[in-house]
Parts: structure tokens; C-alpha cells; sequence
């Protein structure tokens, strides 16, 4: 076996010594269910809410087991490292989740999670669960086409599931939090820069090589190389790269009022994830958007990897409430 | 000569056999277009896959029986998006081989159900770098094989290379499905790692065979 | 200039940029003064109140501005990354801090950081301000003689710093205070370890040079190399190799109860840390030590360095309770 | 000879050049068993010093006024240990040094006083691997020299000449104080920085007086 210089025992074993630990040391907020694997409110369903599920490969915390808890969702799946979780787990936690009014599945848009969660639904629908779900694609470093596999979901989604969270939360039917939750991805967009690769642990060897004075634009949160390689430039540099598309692609003009996130990979210390904040919130001034809301934090990560994603929220008045509204989990808790 | 259950059982290991002896290949691959997994991926899923074979009490009476669980193992087991698409895929075949030996005609359903599991789930036409790049070929190459009067075994053999042709025939493609997509342009110039397991799945099916 | 891989502009500016980001996304919770740099909380001094100020070189984020706000700290003196702020900041930190009951200083114990504090509570003194100060110490890969230097201040800080504020919070007296500090800093230790080095912006090239095949096991925080190289091991090996150290120091024979904290040395993503937590938590079961509170996570770094620190708090009901009550800063949150 | 107050202006131009120049070189030593930042600690110190030298309307009158400038201004812009370490060696020097000019005994005393300063804020004795291990055979040597006849210019060359052999004499040390002791025995091997800009510094005072 490969070995890679990381805290773990055998990489076949890292997600499972990872929930462990996880739920030993948040047994009061997230249950963990082993075989299959999928985590839980520590409390069970809630009975008359809409329940929320979302997942994904694991290698990305602590989405998406970290936003489990009050005011967010109710159960995650992780697969294995950067891979989709498998149907046969995704079934059993939209049916844990499903509190007698249906189960909104939040899915990134990746061929393998769109696929897994569509035959989970399939296979919770024959179990008497009502789902629907919602696609998450707020990376505008890919096309968007109608031929292709579309953009990808990356950080984007911690808007998503904080906010559907708290529609449901406060009571709203199926039909309306789908509609709160189509309403956060028609207004977040993102993207990221990558400094270093990340190491897959099976892998063995980091996702793809770059040479000490080059970075990677537009990439995923699954290690893959970005949309283009560009010599290292400085941070203010780099954020406008990673603010203007998105904010054009927002189609922000000047007026609006936004929630911006500052998404770390993993590896950033937060002291630049805030140099980067600094210029992008300087860079939507001048644009005449106003900051109000902020994140700023490694929520949405590709393992150790150093680099960081801008999102922006547009915001409005309901968006805003649902956002402040109380939530408590692991990774993010007001 | 016709194909049985035997027959099933050994593509299966072989299948299993080739994975893991390529699983760091198919790793590399997906590494320079995709994250990295689909050796790891699909190795997982085929050792659940023998060791569910071993655990049968008594031999599937049906090709079909042995394709099912494949399926049925490959879709619990793999995750990623070769999960559902080769899970799609054996599910189909599963269900156009309920018989207990196939001829050339059967082989050649086989591969058209599996095809269309895959088009049907992922939704990907040819030229857009995926493995329904190296099963188009296959599937059209047995067909042409059997109706051209070649046995079974044949068809297989001829799947097995026109799949690898197929596979290599996605290194100057641009992909516009899979996760290579994101790359855009730089996907070009690498082999899809799906187009490449399909070829060694298919090569194995001929192996059993001959 | 050496060019560093990192999201930064000109490495002379990275902690005033970072501060100004910090200010900015956090505007209701601290405020950032500049000119000497220091942060305070966002409502300013309370009344009444016994102050708490800490600080230290910068790179070690969120220590110890991200622990402003209520029921922690009142200031923070962000000193040069690694470098032990100077006394014309920690002074006005400390007026600033001060409502009329005093002021607490919790002190890292590094050379640096002692005399400079020392300098700036004499000055603050000069202006009226009464200061005490403790001085943490909790590093057990340190030797603690008389005649050295003595242990350094690393990852127990959080908890020194959470439990005096929440003792301050609840209106103790400045000797109260300082008496649950020193309650916390007899009964805290930390062990570190160490994958990567970690880069000084302003040095441009890693703190140590490490094998791929090897790590540093006893480092502290500043990107120092540790007590002695081994070769990559397992992680449970490696947690054993912290926590031991930390429990025997500790003497926990069984039947104590205790916050276990495993912290992330700014590059280690959280699933590794928590496969980490999973096993330091069943080597105390093993010896008889419950686990009654925990804390998993990035809190004390040294940059981008992958690794990771292990520290344990004996706990009483005083302290629980007081770990337990509100805190609301933008790092610690509940 | 004695040395006046353009003296002591010139010296402590002289250590921001020699600060500046060896920033890296204190970087390297203090990156292998410290923090690696002396050297930028040291050179944004004395940059401050320089332009507040150069601020200043008109020239100080007293040796000490120059040296009571560079303390407040180092304990106010190094930070770290050698901040308040090299803050209080000037502030004490400037103290021992209120007068316009210094005779070989004044050179004498400006070093016991800085050499006291540092131990009085920092504890170490001899052999601890710090700048202590530069500073005490400094002025140990001023003192012989000038008890032995030696002019104020002598007196310094002689105490350079004692703190570099002092500071190579750090190397085979196991430090007890600062930051290196808590490398242990690994901290054997290396040249301590802060003895090693005490050397540049007496050196810079030295060159001044030639
Ligand atoms: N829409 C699709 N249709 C057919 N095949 C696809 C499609 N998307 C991806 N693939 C195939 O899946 C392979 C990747 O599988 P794998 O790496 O296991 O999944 P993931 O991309 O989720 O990591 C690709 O090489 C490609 O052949
Ligand atoms: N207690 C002490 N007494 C005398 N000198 C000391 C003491 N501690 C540290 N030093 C000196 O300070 C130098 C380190 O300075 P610097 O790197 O600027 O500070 P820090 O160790 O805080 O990063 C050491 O090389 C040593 O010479
Ligand atoms: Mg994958
Ligand atoms: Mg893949
Ligand atoms: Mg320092
Ligand atoms: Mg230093």
C-alpha cells in the first residue's frame, strides 16, 4: 500500500474512523448510523417537518455531515473519498429523514450524485417517502449547456442547505421549501483557485501536479485541475479572477445586497481566506453591491488541498431571514 | 457453440481479476481528467461482487441471475457515477439474459440492453469521451460479427476489440459529459478512464469465452 | 521579494490585510483598531467587568482574535506572524480592556511574548490600569525546569481563555478570575505533532525541511521543528504518542472526567482530526478517563502545517460549567 | 580619542546596514532552531530606528539621547524576545551614556549596562545558547582592554572581536533559554541568532570608531 503522509490508519478505513470520531464527539447534535453509513440529528426526525438530506463524496468537511443539527438538515450521506455515496445508503437516510411531509435531497450536480440520489429516490418513493430534490450548480468556472454535464455544486450549497434548513424549519410544506431552495441556487454562483493539489488517500499521490509558481483557476472541490493554469499571482490578483465572473454571471449592477463566503479548500490558514474577503468585498463595492452578510471559513473543502472559493448569495428580504435564522450543528452554529 | 452460466460466473471474475490488476492504471487516468477514484471505485465493487459469488450456496440457474447480482452489487458498492452506469448497465443485460445459455444472437442483446442502461441513465451520445464510446462500438461490432455468422465467442472477441479501439479512439476528444467536462479543452489528449474499464470488462467476457 | 505560494499580496502587509478582511466580515461581533493594531469587541469595554486581553505573533488563527466577544475575551494583540507583539500595542489593548475591575492577561509562555506583556502591563499600570497575568504552559513536550525556559503555551490557550471569560462574564472579581485561569492552566496539557512544515510569508521558504517518510513529533506552534523526527507512522500510533504523554503528565489514573480537544494545525483537514479524536478518546477509556466535553477543529495553528495536537482538561463541575456557558465569538460559538 | 555623538549615530546606521544585509542569514539561523524571524524582526526594528534618525530636526546631545532613540524604537517595532531583549540593553546603555562623549571607561560602561539589561529582563547566565553568550565576553574583553591601556576604539574592537568568538561558541550548546531550548538536544549544532546580530551589532560599533 501507498503510504501518504496524512493522520490515518489504513485509507479503506478513513471514512468510518472519521464518523466515528465524529460521532463520539457530537453526540449531541448528530447520531451516526454505521452499515450503511449516514448521519442523523442526534434528536431522530422531526415529526410534521419537511425533512432535508443531502450528500456526497466524503473528502469535502464538513459539508455535509458538519450541517446536520437544528435549523439545517436532518441527514447526510457520505461516500467514500470524492465519491458519491451509494443508493442503498441514500435510501435509508431520506427515509430517517422523513418526518410525514416529504424529503428535499439537495444534490451537487455531479453525474454520480444526480444518478445515485435519482435511484434513492426511487427505491424511498417505493417505501411510501415523498422526495424531491433540488440540483445544486453554482460553479460558474464551467459552461452551463444544456449538452453538456453543466456546472458543477461546490460552496454554493452550504447556502442552499442553510436556508432550505430554516424554511423547513419554521414549518414551510414540501412545494415551498423546494421553492426557497431553487431560489438560493438561482442567485449563488462561485469559484475557486487552487495553490496545491490535494492527496486522495487511496491515491496515493496528489490529484495533479503543479509547479511551485503556477495555480490552478476554476477548479472543483474534488481535486481535479482547474479551468486554466496561470503563473502565481498576488491575492488581490487572484480574487478579482474569482469575483468578476461571478458577480457578472450574478448579473450585479449595483444596489443589490449580498451574503459574500469565503470558501477555504482545506489547507488555507484563515488569515488569507480574509486577505481574499478584504479584496473582494472591496471589488463589489465598487460595483455598488452591498455586503450583508459574511462567511468566512473552511465549509466546503477538497481534503488538504490550499486554495479558496468566492461565493456570492444575492439576498433579499426572506433570504436574509431564513439565513439568520437559528441553526445548530457541528460546523455552524447562531 | 453457446455460452451458460459457467461462462457468466468466469467473466465476472475476470472481470474482477483485470480491475484490481489495473486499478492503479484506471486510478491515473481519472486522475489527469477526473478525481482520481474509478480504479479504487470499481475494485471495491467488483471484490464485493466475488466475494457475493462466493458466499452462493448453490450456482445461479440463469445467466441472467449472475448479471443481476452484479448489478445489484456494482449499484450498492461503487458510488461515483460508474456506479449507477454499470449497475444500469448489468441490470438490463441481466434482464435480456434470463435464459440459462446464450448464442451469438444472445450475446449481441446482451450488449444492446447495456448500451441502452448506460444511454438511458447517463445520458451521453458518442464522441462525448465517456464509456459509451468504447460500448457503442462493441455492441455494433457484435452485431455486424453475428450477422456476418460468427459464433458466441466471436462476438465477444470482436466486442473486446472494437471496445479498446473504441477507448483509445476517446484520447483526442474534448469531453462534454463525466466530470472530464469541467476540464473543457484539457480534456483532450488523456483516455477516459470509463471507455478504459469497459474495454477490460469486455476483454474479459471474450477471455471467458475462448 | 521571495515569491510564496499563498493567497497573499506583500507579505509585509499580510496581518494588517487579514485584520482589515476580519474587521469587515465581522463588524458585529469585534472592531479592529489600527495604528497600533488591536482588536476589541464590537460593543467596546463592559462595565463593571474584569477585562481579558491576550495576544502573540500572528500565523495562529483563529488564536486570539477570533476569540473576542462575549463570554471570552475583551482584546486581542495581533503581533507580525510568529512574532510576539510589542508592549505600545498590548498597553493601549489592555487600557482598552479595562472596566474599571482590571484587567487579566493570558500569556503564552514564550520568551517573547512574557517581556513584552511585562513591559506593556507596566505601562498600562502607569495609566491606572490594573493588570495580572497568567502565563500558559501546557506543551508536556517541553521539559518544565526552573532553569529553562520552561513549557510553552500552545493549544490549552483556548480553553484558559474560554473558561476565565465565561468566570469574568458571570462578574468575578479580578482575583477570581485570575484563580480559575490558574485552576485551568494546572489542569490543561497539549502534545503536537507535525506532517509539513509551514511557510513565514516574509521567510519564503518552509520553517523545516521533513522527508516525505517522516514527521516531527513535540512541536510547538511557531513552525519550530519538534522534540525528535520519526518515521510517518499510523495515526493511532501517533495519537498514542500524544496522549500518553498528556495523560501521564496530567497523573489521570481513572475516574476523572475531562474535555478532550484535538486541534488542527491549520492544514489538516477535519475528517483526519477526528480519526485522531476516536482514538485519543478510547486510549482514555482505556485508562478510565471520561470524556465529558469536546472540542474537534483548527483553533490554534501555525499556518498551513499539517498535523495536529492532542490536549486534554481535567474538568470539575466549576469548570464544566463554565466551559459550557454562552460564548459568542467568531470562532467559538454556542 | 573619544567617541561623540556622530559616533554613536553612525554605529547605529551602521547595525540597520548590517541588519539589512544579514536579514536572510539571521532568518536561515533562527528558521533552524527558533521561529525564523530574527532577521525581520531586526530589520523592521532598525528601519524604524533609521527613520526616526532621520526625522529628527536636530541632532541629540548626548551619546544617550541616540541610544535611548534606539531603544524605545526597537521595544516598540521587533517585538518577539529580541524586542524587549535589545530594547532594554539600549535603554540601559543610554542611561550609562548621558554624556556627549565617551572615553575607553564610557565604552566600558555602555556595555555592562546593556549586558545587564539583557539578563536582568531575560535571566539567562552564560552558556544558554543566547545573545547573552555574545554580550558578556564583549564586555568582559572592553574592560581587560581598557584596563590594560586600551583607547575607546580599541575597547570596541576588542569587544567585537570577543562577541564573535563568543557566538561561534554558541554552536556546540544545548540552549536552556528561549526559543531553541525547546528542541533539546537538537539544538546543538546551530549558531544562535540573536548571538549572532549582537556580533554585527558590536561589529558596526566597532567599524564606526575605526
Ligand atoms: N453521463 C455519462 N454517461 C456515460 N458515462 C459517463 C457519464 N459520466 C461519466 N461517465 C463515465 O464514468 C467515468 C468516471 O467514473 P468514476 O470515476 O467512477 O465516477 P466519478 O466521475 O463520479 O468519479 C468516466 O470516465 C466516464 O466514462
Ligand atoms: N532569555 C533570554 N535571554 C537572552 N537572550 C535571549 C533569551 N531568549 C531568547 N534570547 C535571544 O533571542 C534570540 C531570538 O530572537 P527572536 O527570534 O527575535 O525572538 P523569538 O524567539 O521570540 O522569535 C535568540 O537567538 C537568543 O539569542
Ligand atoms: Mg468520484
Ligand atoms: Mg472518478
Ligand atoms: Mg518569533
Ligand atoms: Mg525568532
Amino acid at each position: 500500500m501507498t503510504s501518504v503522509k496524512k493522520l490515518i490508519n489504513d485509507p479503506q478505513n478513513v471514512v468510518a474512523e472519521s464518523l466515528e470520531g465524529f460521532a463520539a464527539a457530537h453526540a449531541d447534535v448528530v447520531a451516526v448510523h454505521t452499515d450503511p453509513p449516514f448521519v442523523t440529528r442526534a434528536g431522530g426526525t422531526t415529526a410534521g417537518k419537511v425533512g432535508l438530506v443531502s450528500g456526497g463524496g466524503s473528502g469535502h468537511e464538513p459539508l455535509h455531515a458538519g450541517f446536520v443539527g437544528v435549523g439545517m438538515l436532518d441527514a447526510a450521506v457520505p461516500g467514500a473519498v470524492f465519491t458519491s455515496p451509494t443508493p442503498d445508503q441514500i435510501a435509508p437516510a431520506l427515509q430517517a429523514a422523513d418526518g410525514g411531509k416529504g424529503v428535499l435531497a439537495i444534490v451537487k450536480n455531479y453525474t454520480g450524485d444526480v444518478l445515485n440520489f435519482e435511484t434513492a429516490a426511487e427505491l424511498a418513493d417505493a417505501e411510501g417517502v415523498t422526495v424531491r430534490s433540488v440540483v445544486v450548480n453554482d460553479d460558474v468556472a464551467v459552461e452551463d449547456s444544456l449538452y453538456t454535464a453543466g456546472r458543477r455544486g461546490v460552496a454554493g450549497t452550504v447556502a442552499v442547505e442553510k436556508i432550505a434548513g430554516a424554511a423547513a424549519e419554521r414549518g414551510d410544506d414540501l412545494d415551498a421549501v423546494v421553492a426557497v431552495a431553487e431560489k438560493v441556487i438561482a442567485n449563488v454562483r462561485s469559484m475557486g483557485v487552487a495553490l496545491t493539489a490535494c492527496t486522495v488517500p487511496h491515491a496515493g499521490k496528489p490529484s495533479f501536479d503543479l509547479p511551485e509558481d503556477e495555480i490552478e483557476i476554476g477548479i472543483g472541490i474534488h481535486g481535479e485541475p482547474g479551468r486554466r493554469r496561470i503563473p502565481l499571482a498576488g491575492a488581490d490578483e487572484i480574487t478579482e479572477m474569482l469575483l468578476t465572473p461571478v458577480a457578472d454571471d450574478l448579473g450585479l449592477t449595483g444596489g443589490e445586497k449580498v451574503l459574500l463566503f469565503v470558501n477555504g479548500m482545506g489547507g488555507t490558514p484563515a488569515s488569507e481566506l480574509y486577505v481574499v474577503y478584504r479584496r473582494a468585498r472591496a471589488l463589489l463595492a465598487e460595483r455598488g453591491v452591498e455586503v450583508i452578510r459574511s462567511l468566512v471559513g473552511n465549509y466546503v473543502t477538497s481534503l488538504e488541498m490550499q486554495g479558496a472559493s468566492v461565493t456570492v448569495l444575492r439576498l433579499d428580504d426572506e433570504l436574509t431571514a431564513l439565513w439568520d435564522a437559528p441553526v445548530h450543528t457541528t460546523a455552524l452554529r447562531w | 457453440m453457446t455460452l451458460d452460466v459457467a461462462w457468466a460466473v468466469d467473466w465476472v471474475r475476470r472481470s474482477a481479476d483485470a480491475v484490481a490488476e489495473h486499478r492503479e492504471e484506471l486510478i491515473e487516468l481519472d486522475r489527469q481528467i477526473g478525481d482520481g477514484d474509478h480504479g479504487e471505485n470499481l475494485n471495491r465493487g467488483f471484490t464485493a461482487v466475488v466475494a457475493k459469488l462466493d458466499a452462493l450456496e448453490e450456482p445461479p440457474g440463469e445467466i441472467g441471475d449472475v448479471l443481476k447480482l452484479v448489478a445489484t452489487t456494482l449499484m450498492s458498492t461503487v458510488g461515483g457515477a460508474a456506479g449507477p452506469l454499470y449497475g444500469t448497465a448489468f441490470l438490463r443485460a441481466a434482464k435480456a439474459t434470463a435464459v440459462p445459455e446464450l448464442d451469438t444472437k444472445g450475446v449481441v442483446a446482451l450488449l444492446e440492453a447495456a448500451l441502452e442502461g448506460i444511454v438511458v441513465r447517463g445520458k451521453a451520445r458518442t464522441g462525448e469521451k465517456t464509456m459509451v464510446d468504447a460500448w457503442t462500438p462493441a455492441s455494433e461490432a457484435a452485431a455486424a460479427a453475428s450477422d456476418a455468422g460468427a459464433s458466441a465467442a466471436e462476438a465477444l472477441e470482436a466486442a473486446a476489440q472494437a471496445a479498446a479501439d473504441g477507448a483509445q479512439a476517446t484520447i483526442p476528444l474534448v469531453a462534454t459529459k463525466g466530470r472530464a467536462s469541467y476540464l473543457g479543452e484539457r480534456s483532450a489528449g488523456h483516455l477516459d478512464p470509463g471507455a478504459r474499464s469497459t474495454e477490460l470488462i469486455l476483454q474479459a467476457a471474450a477471455q471467458a469465452a475462448a
